[in-house]
């Protein structure tokens, strides 16, 4: 029994998190920062700390703060939402330490997948298919050069500690493999603190697809349909659906027995993700995100279910029900509403909520921690709003999607509303199954006030 | 207002003009206007309107239809007399017809003098023809539908410049 | 074909006729009165026409107005929402003769339903169960008489042409007939102009439940699990909820095919709702609403069905698919946010909406045409927003409706939000089946700023 | 205030005219407008209305958390200086003591003074003890925390008077 959690977390997803636990009658317990203080999710949690001045490192990255936190209000439980301290398995191993339960995984399960070199040999092991390359860390250009002389080129160099690109470099040909690979293990070192990196064939064009897992401390593994997040811009996912667009159901099945099959080898607890590159009727496994993903939503639409409530559940020792996937209604799409300026080279945005106002009617669904005159923060991430669609069919959630956009109303400082309508009249999207080059391949236009998308003239 | 320039030799204790003040501040308020600023050598009323800090946003955004205009509301209010003009509006939803029948003369002509009572147009609606009148004698200053075209409720449909 | 459709209402069911619009292709237009300038029906919509003044008789009931704007934009289609000309044979008839078509029913259902008495009469003939009464209008005091020496005291008078309360009294006794009749029949005559009443028996404690029925073209009748509608004050719904607690299947199945049986044998087009008195395991037929009703979000909520899409494609003359009323799932319950003041009377409330902020999250759906700075004209009914909660079990319906009432900020003016969450916590309720009678049975308490319900001690 | 003039020439020891600021408060107030700025010479009277029309309403609703409360910002703004005195606030989270060991005598007391860098309290947070300083030399005026309480970050928990 969990009677109070810690939400370790701001933003739209410590309010998901704090209506969870309302919803399941155990108390919240909000942290926040000294810049967070006109947050909501300070003001509905059922109590709230200030753990740090607005530098996150201080604050929402500060585990002692933290468990302090959770030590002075008497939590049993913390939930980490995503991002900050959600795949940090030192602190979900101090968490255990001090026997306070992490909603998630454990300590053990979060490193495993967050070297991302051994989570492919791991992966490989548990009969998943990784993209031909390394077998984990690549120590020096001449084994880049190795599995390019195996696989051929294109390649690709990722930091085995990293995730978002960072550390990451395409090699065409060998003669680039030296210079890429120098150039990866620095940026990797650089950001990560770990300059090792791996090498693995460069697909292209490819989807990326994901599959929700569930599983609870009883050995039961429950997998939902995939998620298509291919709209990406610079490795950011902007628009995520499902199920994914003209996937074979054979295939969308193997993705999710191997998504079944990774995280039970693992032992795994708790809500993750299991994420592949789609590429011409083949599908590789690339990481697994151990913690809620900001694209749960989608998948909740469709079957039906509450993942944040299912954490709960599980943290608190309870068997899943495999009635609990029932089978997938319709379609889903969400949007990333960040506070960026399209038409400006996506330029953050920092101000005061003017005015707000979210769409309602049937199928509509809004996250969000605006509400009128509140002052965004300057020092955290863009997101401001989850506006997730569900339809009987993907056209009806498109037209579902470009209604609410239209009527979702956020004045004081640009968004990235205007680029969803325009993702959302492209041809190619309609048809459904773009790559992850979708967003790269296209240039904004800025037509009668109205943002479209363009073809990039070859 | 002082007569006496500033700094050196200021008689501070001379009292405000506050009456001037509110005179100026009537003037914002009226007027609609932002900002008014009055100097006359050491003296100086600036008087700021508020801030809609609601809806003067709303222009910011380009196609949020649902983000409210500002309301015609006051518009309205002010606008039955609009530079000693008196505005005709239609009292019903319908078409505008400026002549009895196709072909026929219009009622009036820009520059007609007209009485109150008379006919300036038709409204036709579900089928039913609807004399408007004027509702004062004046002269026809300008016709603000076009002849045919649909009107809505409380459109404005001539402008008569009343009789003195 | 629809191209276009006249949307022949404001508030909130404006906003949700005119989103199933966008969501099909068709273009709206908007009628709206000059003191709904500001309302965001007339924003939404595609175009939108001032059809007359702030009293409704004027505008929103104008007939000749809105024939015409309709024929100014031209308008292929009009759609009455609730409320208004929803109900009005003449107004549907007008609009046959006009060649626009009327979403919903024929003229002549409508206006064989729209007699109260006379369809009692014509539900008894379909096989549905009536309560015992009178057979038509009652033309005297004698007739009353004779009805309660069949059937037993006590009686309740209804106006034929009546609804909502009105003209509508309880007769405990015979000597009370003939006040009963007399005064029930002056009443009918000054609320619908038609002074004719019937009388039934008076069945309390009795549970008002009533299922939606979608009708096409074709002839094909699809019903949907019972909406209980119980929780009501002075007749007015506040709390809707579907499927209605503790009902048994055959019951169910009795009123959803009694619901069927009906609109059969009107030969019923469009949305409807039948609605039903259900009293100790009986239910008896009180009579057919031939519109969308207020409360039909619990209805899509629980079937995932869009009834406004439906309604639309239904008058364009499509045939509706048995597919679209699957297994209900889940629990859903609609609360109506009124703007009265429920510790003071209910009196009712007008003003500015100083501050709007409504709920997100899972399983929460808004209706509503507020915003921040909207002034509420004092001109019309008092709906301000309808909450719609759907969850897995009714339980769990409840705590994510405290959750989002909770969550649900209006400031500016008194709602009914408190009085809901007063509502949620009464065990009678949570307990779930409770009569009509609910309200009148409890008094209001003030409890350190809480609204509570207290039972009247007998 | 200083009792020595900013600006020569000026006559500072002059009453400032604090009945006609309060006229152009009160105007302010009645006419709704944003701000009234009247300056002559010297003097310079600025009024603006209290912004933020939306958070004022919120506590008319009483049981909605959800409406925001007015932001402790502005208070914390002002705090670290009440009345001259100095506050002490915690760095960290966690548990505050006021002696070194249970049943020890507390590092200080009402009434004490202190040096700059003295030792206040100690705040235990995952099993470090974290003591903390007074940043200026002074009087113990005020302890704000009980004894082996929860305190948060950026809470009060002594008021000093720093020494002249």
């Amino acid at each position: 029994m969990i009677g109070k959690v810690l939400v370790a977390n701001r933003g739209e997803i410590a309010l998901r998190v704090i209506r969870a636990c309302r919803e399941a009658g155990i108390r919240s317990v909000a942290v926040y920062s000294t810049a967070d203080s006109g947050s909501l999710h300070r003001m509905l949690a059922d109590e709230a700390i200030c753990i740090g001045p607005p530098n996150a490192s201080k604050s929402y990255l500060n585990i002692p703060a933290i468990i302090s936190a959770a030590e002075l209000a008497g939590a049993d439980a913390i939930h980490p939402g995503y991002g900050f301290l959600s795949e940090n398995s030192r602190f979900a191993e101090i968490c255990e330490r001090v026997g306070i339960k992490f909603i998630g995984p454990s300590s053990q399960a979060i490193a495993q997948m967050g070297d991302k070199a051994a989570a492919r040999v791991f992966a490989a092991e548990a009969g998943v298919p990784i993209t031909p390359g390394s077998t984990g860390v690549c120590a020096s250009a001449a084994e880049v050069k190795r599995v390019g002389a195996e696989v051929g080129y294109p390649l690709v160099i990722k930091a085995s500690a990293g995730g978002g690109g960072k550390g990451m470099r395409v090699v065409e040909s060998e003669r680039e493999a030296a210079g890429a690979f120098s150039a990866a293990s620095r940026e990797a070192a650089a950001s990560f603190g770990d300059g090792s990196v791996y090498v693995e064939q460069y697909l292209e064009p490819l989807r990326h697809v994901e599959v929700q897992v569930l599983a609870d401390a009883h050995g039961s593994v429950l997998t939902f349909p995939e998620r298509d997040c291919s709209i990406q811009r610079r490795y950011q996912k902007l628009v995520e659906e499902s199920p994914a667009p003209h996937i074979p159901q054979e295939v969308r099945e193997g993705l999710m027995n191997s998504a079944a099959a990774l995280a039970d080898s693992l032992g795994y607890e708790g809500a993750g993700t299991v994420e592949f590159v789609y590429s011409e009727g083949n599908f590789y496994f690339i990481e697994m995100n151990t913690r809620l993903q900001v694209e749960h939503p989608v998948t909740e639409m469709i079957a039906g279910v509450d993942l944040v409530a299912e954490q709960l559940e599980i943290a608190a020792g309870e068997p899943l029900d495999p009635a609990e996937a029932p089978p997938a209604k319709g379609h889903a799409i969400e949007f990333r509403i960040n506070a960026e300026d399209p038409r400006r080279g996506f330029m953050p945005q920092a101000g005061t909520v003017e005015f707000y106002n979210p769409p309602g009617g049937p199928g509509v669904r809004v996250d969000s921690h605006l509400y009128p005159g509140y002052k965004i923060p300057a020092h955290y991430d863009s997101l401001l709003a989850k506006l997730i669609v569900h339809a009987a069919s993907r056209e009806a959630a498109i037209r579902r999607g470009v209604r609410a956009l239209d009527e979702f109303a956020i004045a004081g400082l640009e968004t990235t509303l205007p680029l969803h309508l325009a993702v959302l009249e492209d041809e190619d999207f309609q048809r459904g199954g773009v790559p992850t080059s979708f967003l790269k391949e296209r240039e904004l236009r800025n037509e009668k006030g109205l943002l479209r998308l363009a073809s990039v003239s070859a | 207002m002082s007569e006496t320039s500033n700094r050196a030799g200021e008689s501070p204790q001379k009292p405000l003009p506050l009456d001037e003040v509110e005179k100026i501040v009537d003037l914002v308020k009226r007027s609609d206007v932002g900002e008014i600023q009055v100097r006359r050598g050491e003296l100086e009323i600036t008087v700021k309107a508020r801030a809609e800090p609601l809806l003067s946003a709303a222009p910011a955004i380009s196609h949020h239809k649902a983000v409210p205009e500002p309301a015609s509301e006051a518009a309205q209010e002010f606008s039955p007399k609009r530079n000693g003009l008196c505005e005709v509006r239609s009292p019903v939803v319908g078409t505008f017809y400026r002549s009895p029948a196709p072909g026929e003369e219009p009622y009036v002509e820009v520059g007609d003098r007209v009485k109150a009572g008379q006919t300036l147009c038709i409204i036709e609606a579900m089928k039913m023809m609807n004399e408007i009148p004027a509702d004062v004698s004046g002269e026809v200053v300008e016709v603000l539908a076009e002849n045919a075209e649909g009107v809505e409720y409380d459109q404005p449909l001539f402008y008569l410049r009343p009789e003195e």
